[in-house]
């Protein structure tokens, strides 16, 4: 069973799912991280060998470069049912490939402002640079997530009903 | 017998309706009107020619669950059976006639539709007799008129500031009988059949300029025309055609699985899309919009009307209305009668 | 140039040799001074070892005032200037503390007006060449040791006029009236300031420290820009002598009494007697005054 | 006072007849008469007989350009009626190097703005005899009245603020080119007004919006930016989109859409035009515009350029968020 | 149907500890695909990898998931164990629920079901997983090493007698570096130049090595195995084919200049050798102070140099050579202690850094070794060494420790000690002496050499009379100090070499906020970089001593050795790959990659109706290709993939996670 418990009641057909249904008894937020391989994904690993704790509630996939990270990809993990998801790169000047991130930076300053205008509440997107040795911002980025999507409930606004 | 039903009447009858199962009527919605399911008589809107999409929503829904399965270890399936009542109020006369048309192919025969049937069986269709036909109707080259109630379980004719009613079948008089006691009088018959008889013959301006007599013997040796050729290169194959269409019927089953359960599920496809008849390994019997337009008018004009005897289409006029480069159901007809008359 | 004049108590009383050379000294380089009207005690030393507010408030209502003048203030003595200085850095972005502040004065501080040591509007606004243009006796073989004292220029983040290690400000104004600075190392070193009262013992033990780096770098004189230094300096020489055996007989001038000296005015004016050890002995030897 | 449509239209039959008889082109895609004089169709035309079949009036607002990638692989030229508007539809195709400029006979038609056939044909003017520039308004004369509709008012949104008015690079024009002044400026306060909505609110808007899409594709099919050889749409494995018609699908479809096309729509309006389901489609393009002209201090994202908007970047104006 | 095996690690406890294997186990086998599931104490050991390939054989997988540590640990480890068992390497997926997870989620509860997940995650992926061949790119036999203090010598000897011709690119006019500047070595107090020269002299007559001195690295293209760098060999006026070396023009030349080599303490002419033992011992001319230069008259060394060897007309010369791995030897800085106003550095002569200490203890020094005092020259009786001067103060933007320091001042005191029987006072907070005979050396400093060692810091340094009076605090006592010394010798931090970011950037790998390069990883690659064929050695990576640095100097080395050694090259499989049947040929891809490996091509094609036509698609070079997978946003047809992160891997990632 997923971290998101089949609790979530299947909502009728097209019902109104900006309607603020309370969240269901211990739900958990679910995050989708996409994280480049050189400098996020490394981060995290440095946090793991710091054994830094922060909240289970992101899945990271790893990606060989913050440029890879498709806005569809993003649309597609809410549409799944993701509650939240970050993507993460490496610092602008710092790319192992040198300019994936000013890509990645481009797509997703246009891709978050138009994924909040179609309806998603702002905070369930997150774009941050974390490098490979910023452990502790890699924990401190997911628990803040985390918090914030507790407050925020569910999100119900892309995802599918089967 | 012909009975009538005061506009109030009629309201508490369709709110009786909202309440006890599921009704469906025209909703305006950011301009346009469509049919939606209603929880009260007020949310229905009156002043429309026609919705934009047709009942076929909800005989042949755009995209249909048929089964359940769960694979973890054993296979197990279960079929999702459309069991819900459901009312539908002010379906047009032209949408009466493309049940029947609808029914005739998913009902007859070998192989009948069953999740249709059952719908078919779950509805009460509730027709409304054409006050105000559009420019673009054209019914009456059918032989249908802006009055024609077969099909419907109970028929209204707007008359004043009261409706003219007959109930049609069972299921109609059940209606009349049950949710409707008390709301009905009889009317005066001979008052009643000239209102209907009014409506039989209320003009349908753009019906006269349509002429669809012997459009299908004509088509028996159209095929290979260069007509086509020309009225297809402005198509942008679009599916809007087919899918505003009340009588096309086509259809592509696929399964949605999510993990190790999923769904069968049946959706609207268009002759107009290339995929739906591409095949494995790329080859496509219909590979450019050539084919495609000439299938869509062949079917409806050739190929059913040999097999059942009456033309796929009731000229309700949403082609002619929504088809962004006009290449219309009507249009084609004038020109393939013109075309033949000078070859 | 108008500044308000905030002269502070010492310049009132044990000091008014440094307040009388100071008006001349600004009215000779046309700096124009206007006395803050009714100004208050700064506080100095015992207002911020017992309560923050009240160090921060009795400062507040002078500047207050000065802004109700529409003037920055100058403020010849170094504690007074410090004080002021450090109320207007705590309270420059903090509007609660700045609202308190006000409660308790009776008046509205919004913290616009600067203020500004003697020093600074002299060496840094007016500069050393203006001051070179108007001295008439340049104070030629004078070797002066300038001391800033350990409030004029630190800490850099509140004062940053001039460098914290080795500022050079004095100086400049020095060479500027033709006299001969020394390169030393007691700057900035504390002398003592308010523990003369207090522990004595420490004032001797810092100022024989100070008299002797000046000795040990040939000075003929220290020059400083702060009352309770050139008290200490000045005051507790003879003691720091006895005590430790030493002799210096290094008087302790103002710096204005040197520019005024320098632009000529009558030695008799510039209250030299009030110093402890006379400096008219040094001044005659040197055929200055 | 300058000249409508129906002046040029004799001098376009002219035209294509010559071209086509003399071999330089092997067809025409232009106008033709459809179901009222307010709702004209496009036409492609390969035979001089069927020229007379070509119109010109003041309500050709169709964007023809789409139809070119029907004869990239065909030798021999194509020919085509070009507005301002379709004139940045055709530099799209060339810039996405999917038509040969070398492949297509040009010709220019100046626009003052095209009337918005919707509206006019409410006012029940009847069959269209005559429209006369007046200047600020239009007048129509019908066999069953005659009005003159004030431009502001009956001209499409884009033409209001439109200042590509004259085709550039066109081979042959069509009379003389018209003054290129916008009659007002560009206006994205619609745009700002959804944008201060609170998220819930607008998220009920795009339901109520999308929850209205049958999938027909006619935005796609119009669209001059969308000019895939084989869309992400149609393709199965991977299957970005669903077949289902339900809401999560529509948003994905009108998401993914509106992002391929994102920094590379030229602002013609034919996608929200040819809805049948009048879903405000412009409104997902011309806030990626806003953005882009916000964000990227690109002030024309709708004039094609060497490289698209997503294609580059600026390593330190580009704003920083995501520190 | 695929026959996928899933390998749980338990890492000891590591993993054990949090995520409960069992449940994984159970919850694996129930996943598609799944054909068998095991678990090993090790994954990774020699027998744990025996397992999966004996798992392979005999339950014929296809497909291999290892749940275990990271990929970026032993991704290539278990590649190499699934190739072994005759498995295609990359029909594997690697589910990091150690890193990612037991580490760092304590609840097993929520450790075991996000285990599930990612193994889940993994299971997916595989199930797309196509098997991939490695490429192989012919490599060009030659390495480039930038910088020629000992790290770059040392590499180049050691390559160079690998029989693999390697080019030096050194920016001042001589090899040598900052260990040419020293007098004797920690712990054993060899001569610097003892050690040192010899090596020198070894690179200069070597065959395979090519000295470019006074020149400088200006762009790197290309990639592992074929990389094109500019070098501008700045012009030296001297044309050393002709030159011998004799020293009569820099003897001649009238223009006395401060030497950069002796810190300030000694002067060079404007044509010069930074030091007596320079190699190649050629002059450069120095042309900000060459009177010729600036005024047009004297060439006076022209007029002496017996060869004719002087060219005033030189210019600058870009020359552009093909390498395949390049090694970054670019050393460190000394810190300019000037921002500790408190210690006078700058203001009072007799206050000088450790290397400029070097530089008048160096016999071939401006002093000849007489550590002479620069304010009067007289010999120092008292001498206070003041450590950790820059390092350890994150307000100076030092956090790190310079790691050298505690050795090199105990080799002062000994030095001062030795030599004119002075005695030293060290100001420290820790002494640091890891090394091997480290502690030993730090001990005789301190008994047989008399240091005196104050644990505390000097709050300011003045000036009295012809004293430094240092005062601090014994902080073991408890009680204020004053030392009065008559030399002041900071032990400065140990910086990054000026520009170091620049070159990082040309080269495209990356550093750290101390501009320190970033080594691929710090315990298991530490002379590596990320951009596959760019290696590090010594300083430029991180304070590091001679020893240490000799050391990475061999290990990068012989990185170099193994690469230029292999006939071919084999290339990552996971680049970009373009599925030509629906790619529009709109080339909007090209513009994103940074590498210039995409560019169209004309096809040919049967199309409906018999016709064949040619249509422009997109084309990838695979070698040039590092698959960042940028481009594949810019196809909006998904026809452009990168291998290993395809399209539908990741959707079939989300979906999975999203279950």
């Amino acid at each position: 069973m997923s971290v998101n418990e089949k609790a979530a009641p299947a909502a009728g057909p097209a019902t109104n799912p900006t309607t603020a249904t309370p969240a269901p008894e211990g739900w958990e937020p679910k995050i989708i991280g996409f994280a480049c391989n050189w400098c996020t994904y490394a981060g995290a690993d440095l946090a793991g060998t710091s054994r830094i704790q922060y909240p289970p509630n992101i899945r990271v996939i790893r990606v060989p470069c913050s440029g890879r990270i498709n806005p569809q990809f993003v649309v597609r993990a809410f549409q799944r049912g993701a509650d939240g998801v970050l993507v993460a790169g490496c610092h602008p000047g710092d790319c192992h490939y040198s300019t994936g991130n000013y890509f990645a930076r481009r797509r997703y300053l246009l891709a978050k402002r138009f994924i909040e205008y179609l309806g998603v509440e702002p905070e369930r997107l997150q774009v941050r640079w974390i490098s490979g040795s910023e452990g502790q911002k890699f924990a401190d980025t997911v628990r803040e997530l985390t918090e914030k999507l507790r407050a925020l409930g569910p999100q119900r606004r892309l995802r599918e009903t089967l | 017998m012909l009975l009538t039903i005061t506009a109030d009447n009629l309201k508490s009858l369709l709110d009786k309706l909202a309440r006890d199962s599921l009704l469906v009527a025209p909703v305006l919605e950011d301009g346009v009107t469509r049919l939606k399911p209603v929880k009260a008589a007020s949310e229905i809107a009156l002043d429309y020619s026609n919705t934009a999409t047709s009942i076929k929503d909800f005989l042949f829904p755009q995209s249909e669950d048929l089964l359940r399965f769960v694979t973890d270890g054993t296979l197990s399936i279960e079929e999702i059976k459309p069991e819900r009542a459901q009312v539908a109020f002010g379906i047009r006369p032209c949408d009466l006639a493309s049940v029947a048309l609808m029914d005739k192919v998913l009902t007859t025969g070998e192989y009948a539709d069953t999740h249709y049937q059952a719908r078919r069986k779950n509805t009460v269709l509730i027709g409304l007799a054409c006050e105000s036909p559009a420019d673009t109707c054209f019914c009456t080259s059918y032989g249908y008129n802006p009055g024609h109630s077969a099909g419907a379980d109970v028929m209204l004719y707007k008359d004043g500031d009261q409706y003219l009613a007959e109930a049609l079948s069972d299921k109609g008089r059940e209606v009349v009988g049950g949710p409707g006691e008390g709301l009905f009088k009889p009317a005066d018959e001979a008052a009643g059949q000239a209102v209907k008889k009014a409506y039989a013959e209320k003009e349908v301006p753009f019906g006269k300029e349509v002429d669809v007599e012997g459009i299908d013997q004509l088509l028996d040796n159209f095929f290979d025309d260069q007509y086509w050729d020309d009225v297809s290169k402005k198509c942008l194959g679009c599916g809007t055609c087919t899918y505003v269409c009340p009588t096309c019927h086509c259809f592509l089953l696929t399964d949605e699985a999510r993990g190790g359960e999923g769904l069968r599920f049946r959706c609207w496809d268009s002759c107009m899309f290339a995929n739906y008849t591409k095949m494995a390994g790329g080859h496509n019997p219909r590979p450019s919009k050539k084919e495609r337009v000439r299938q869509r008018f062949m079917h409806k004009l050739n190929y059913y009307p040999h097999r059942y005897h009456s033309y796929l289409c009731t000229g309700c006029g949403r082609c002619v209305a929504m088809c962004p480069v006009g290449l219309h159901i009507a249009g084609v007809i004038k020109d393939v009668k013109g075309v033949k008359a000078h070859a | 140039m108008k500044y308000a004049y905030y002269p502070g108590c010492s310049l009132h009383s044990t000091a008014t040799e440094y307040d009388a050379t100071t008006r001349t000294v600004c009215q000779t380089l046309g700096v124009e001074l206007e006395e803050i009207p009714d100004w208050n005690c700064c506080g100095a030393t015992s207002a911020h070892a017992t309560n923050h507010l009240l160090s921060l408030a009795l400062p507040a209502r002078d500047l207050a005032k000065a802004e109700q003048m529409g003037l920055d203030v100058v403020a010849p003595c170094a504690a007074c200037y410090n004080r002021m200085a450090q109320t207007i850095h705590e309270t420059k972005d903090n509007e609660v503390l700045r609202g308190r502040v006000s409660a308790v004065i009776g008046a509205d501080y919004e913290g616009t007006a600067k203020a500004k040591s003697l020093l600074e509007v002299l060496a840094a606004d007016v500069g050393p060449k203006v001051v070179e243009a108007k001295v008439q006796k340049p104070l030629k073989g004078l070797r002066v040791a300038a001391y800033y004292g350990c409030l004029l220029v630190r800490p850099p983040a509140v004062t940053g006029w001039d460098d914290a290690e080795n500022p050079q400000s004095m100086d400049k104004l020095m060479t500027a009236l033709g006299a001969e600075t020394v390169d030393w190392s007691h700057k900035t070193e504390c002398c003592g300031a308010s523990l003369t009262v207090s522990r004595t013992d420490i004032v001797l033990k810092l100022t024989r420290d100070i008299l002797d780096a000046a000795k040990a770098a040939g000075a003929d004189a220290l020059v400083c820009a702060c009352p309770m230094c050139q008290a200490n300096l000045d005051g507790r020489q003879g003691a720091v002598e006895k005590t430790y055996k030493t002799n210096y007989h290094l008087p302790v001038f103002y710096f204005t009494q040197l520019m005024s000296l320098a632009f000529g005015i009558e030695p008799y004016k510039l209250g030299f007697a009030r110093h402890s050890i006379d400096p008219r002995e040094l001044l005659h030897t040197k055929e200055i005054a | 006072m300058s000249a409508t449509f129906t002046d040029h239209q004799a001098a376009l039959r002219d035209e294509v007849k010559k071209l086509l008889t003399d071999g330089s082109i092997k067809g025409f895609i232009g106008y033709a008469r459809g179901r009222d004089s307010y709702h004209p169709v496009p036409a492609i035309v390969t035979r001089p007989d069927q020229v007379d079949g070509l119109i010109l009036d003041q309500f050709s607002i169709f964007g023809l350009t789409k139809y070119l990638l029907d004869y990239i692989f065909e030798d021999g030229k194509m020919g085509i009626v070009v507005k301002g508007c379709d004139a940045l539809g055709l530099g799209r195709l060339i810039n996405d190097h999917r038509v040969d400029r070398n492949k297509v006979h040009v010709v220019g038609l100046p626009c003052a703005g095209v009337l918005n056939g919707e509206k006019v044909a409410k006012l029940g003017l009847g069959k269209v005899q005559r429209v006369t520039d007046k200047g600020s308004a239009f007048l129509v004369e019908g066999d069953k009245g005659s009005k003159e509709l004030p431009k502001t008012e009956y001209l499409w949104d884009k033409c209001l603020w439109c200042e590509n008015h004259n085709p550039a690079g066109a081979d042959t024009l069509l009379g003389s080119e018209v003054e290129n002044v916008a009659m007002k400026p560009r206006d994205f306060s619609d745009i700002t007004a959804l944008e201060k909505m609170p998220s819930a609110e607008r998220a009920a808007f795009w339901t109520r919006q999308f929850s209205r899409c049958i999938r027909c594709y006619a935005c796609r099919n119009v669209c001059p930016a969308c000019n895939c050889r084989e869309c992400v749409f149609d393709i199965a494995d991977p299957r970005w989109v669903g077949n289902t018609v339900k809401l999560s699908e529509q948003q994905m479809f009108h998401f993914t859409r509106a992002f391929h096309v994102a920094g590379r729509c030229v602002d013609c309006g034919e996608c929200e035009r040819v809805c049948p389901m009048e879903i405000p489609l412009m409104k997902l393009q011309r806030k990626l515009q806003k953005d882009v002209i916000e964000l990227f201090g690109n002030p024309k994202p709708f004039v094609p350029s060497e490289v698209e908007v997503l294609g580059q970047f600026r390593v330190t104006e580009d704003p920083e968020e995501f520190m | 149907m695929r026959r996928v095996g899933v390998f749980v690690c338990w890492c000891g406890s590591n993993i054990a500890g949090t995520v409960d294997i069992e449940q994984v186990k159970a919850a694996a086998a129930k996943m598609p695909n799944v054909a068998y599931v095991e678990d090993n104490k090790y994954t990774c050991s020699e027998p744990g990898q025996a397992a999966i390939q004996k798992a392979i054989k005999e339950q014929k997988l296809d497909r291999v998931v290892v749940a275990a540590c990271s990929p970026r640990m032993h991704e290539n480890t278990f590649r190499r164990t699934v190739g072994g068992a005759g498995l295609n390497p990359y029909l594997l997926e690697i589910a990091n629920i150690r890193e990612h997870c037991s580490w760092v989620h304590p609840d097993k509860v929520a450790g075991t079901r996000k285990a599930v997940d990612l193994v889940r995650r993994a299971v997916y992926k595989v199930a797309k997983n196509v098997p991939l061949q490695r490429a192989s790119i012919d490599v060009t036999k030659r390495a480039l090493i930038i910088g020629g203090g000992i790290a770059g010598i040392q590499a180049a000897l050691d390559i160079a007698d690998a029989g693999q011709p390697v080019v030096v690119v050194e920016k001042t006019p001589s090899i040598g570096g900052h260990m040419a500047q020293l007098d004797k070595t920690f712990p054993t107090l060899d001569c610097s130049a003892c050690i040192l020269t010899p090596k020198m002299v070894d690179a200069a007559q070597n065959q395979n090595i090519t000295l470019m001195t006074w020149s400088e690295v200006e762009k790197v293209d290309g990639y592992i195995g074929n990389f094109t760098v500019t070098i501008r060999k700045k012009a030296r006026h001297v044309d050393t084919t002709k030159c011998t070396g004799c020293g009569i023009c820099w003897s001649k030349c009238p223009a006395k200049v401060s030497s950069e080599f002796d810190l300030g303490i000694g002067k060079r002419k404007a044509i010069y050798v930074p030091f007596p033992q320079a190699i190649p011992n050629k002059p450069v001319i120095d042309e900000k102070n060459c009177i010729f230069f600036k005024t047009g008259k004297c060439k006076a060394c022209q007029m002496f140099c017996p060869t004719g060897s002087i060219s005033f007309d030189q210019k600058d010369e870009l020359v552009e050579e093909k390498f395949g791995a390049i090694i970054v030897a670019t050393g460190y800085e000394q810190w300019d202690p000037s921002p500790y106003g408190e210690y006078g550095y700058g203001r009072y002569k007799d206050v000088i850094t450790g290397l400029e200490f070097e530089r008048l203890v160096n016999a071939s020094g401006p002093t000849e070794g007489k550590i002479k005092r620069p304010s009067d020259g007289k010999l120092p009786k008292d001498v206070v060494i003041i450590q950790c001067v820059g390092s350890r103060d994150e307000a100076k933007g030092i956090p790190y420790c310079s790691k050298t320091c505690c050795m090199y001042s105990a080799k002062h005191a000994i030095l001062l000690e030795e030599k004119i029987h002075a005695h030293s006072y060290v100001f420290y907070m820790d002494v640091r002496t890891p090394g091997k005979g480290y502690e030993e050396f730090y001990k005789r400093a301190t008994e047989e050499h008399h240091a005196t060692y104050i644990r505390g810091r000097v709050s300011r340094v003045y000036q009295k009379g012809d004293k430094l009076v240092c005062l601090g605090e014994d902080t073991l006592l408890g009680k204020k100090v004053e030392v009065e010394a008559d030399l002041v010798i900071l032990a400065s931090a140990m910086v990054h070499q000026n520009g170091a970011s620049k070159l990082a950037q040309t080269l495209g790998i990356s550093y750290d906020q101390n501009e320190f390069y970033t080594e691929a990883h710090a315990k298991l690659r530490p002379v590596e970089t990320n951009t596959a064929g760019i290696f590090l050695a010594g300083a430029c990576q991180g304070p590091k001593d001679i020893p240490e640095t000799v050391a990475q100097a061999g290990a990068a080395a012989s990185k170099v050795i193994s690469l230029l050694s292999k006939p071919k090259l084999e290339t990552e499989p996971l680049v970009a790959q373009v599925n030509e049947a629906i790619c529009s040929g709109c080339l909007w891809c090209k513009p994103i990659c940074p590498y210039k490996a995409i560019d169209g091509k004309v096809v040919k094609e049967r199309i409906a109706g018999g016709k064949t036509i040619e249509r422009p698609v997109a084309a990838v070079n695979a070698s040039l290709c590092q698959g960042c997978g940028a481009c594949t946003v810019a196809c909006r047809t998904g026809a452009m993939n990168v291998l290993g992160f395809t399209n539908e891997h990741i959707l079939a990632e989300v979906d999975a996670l999203c279950l």
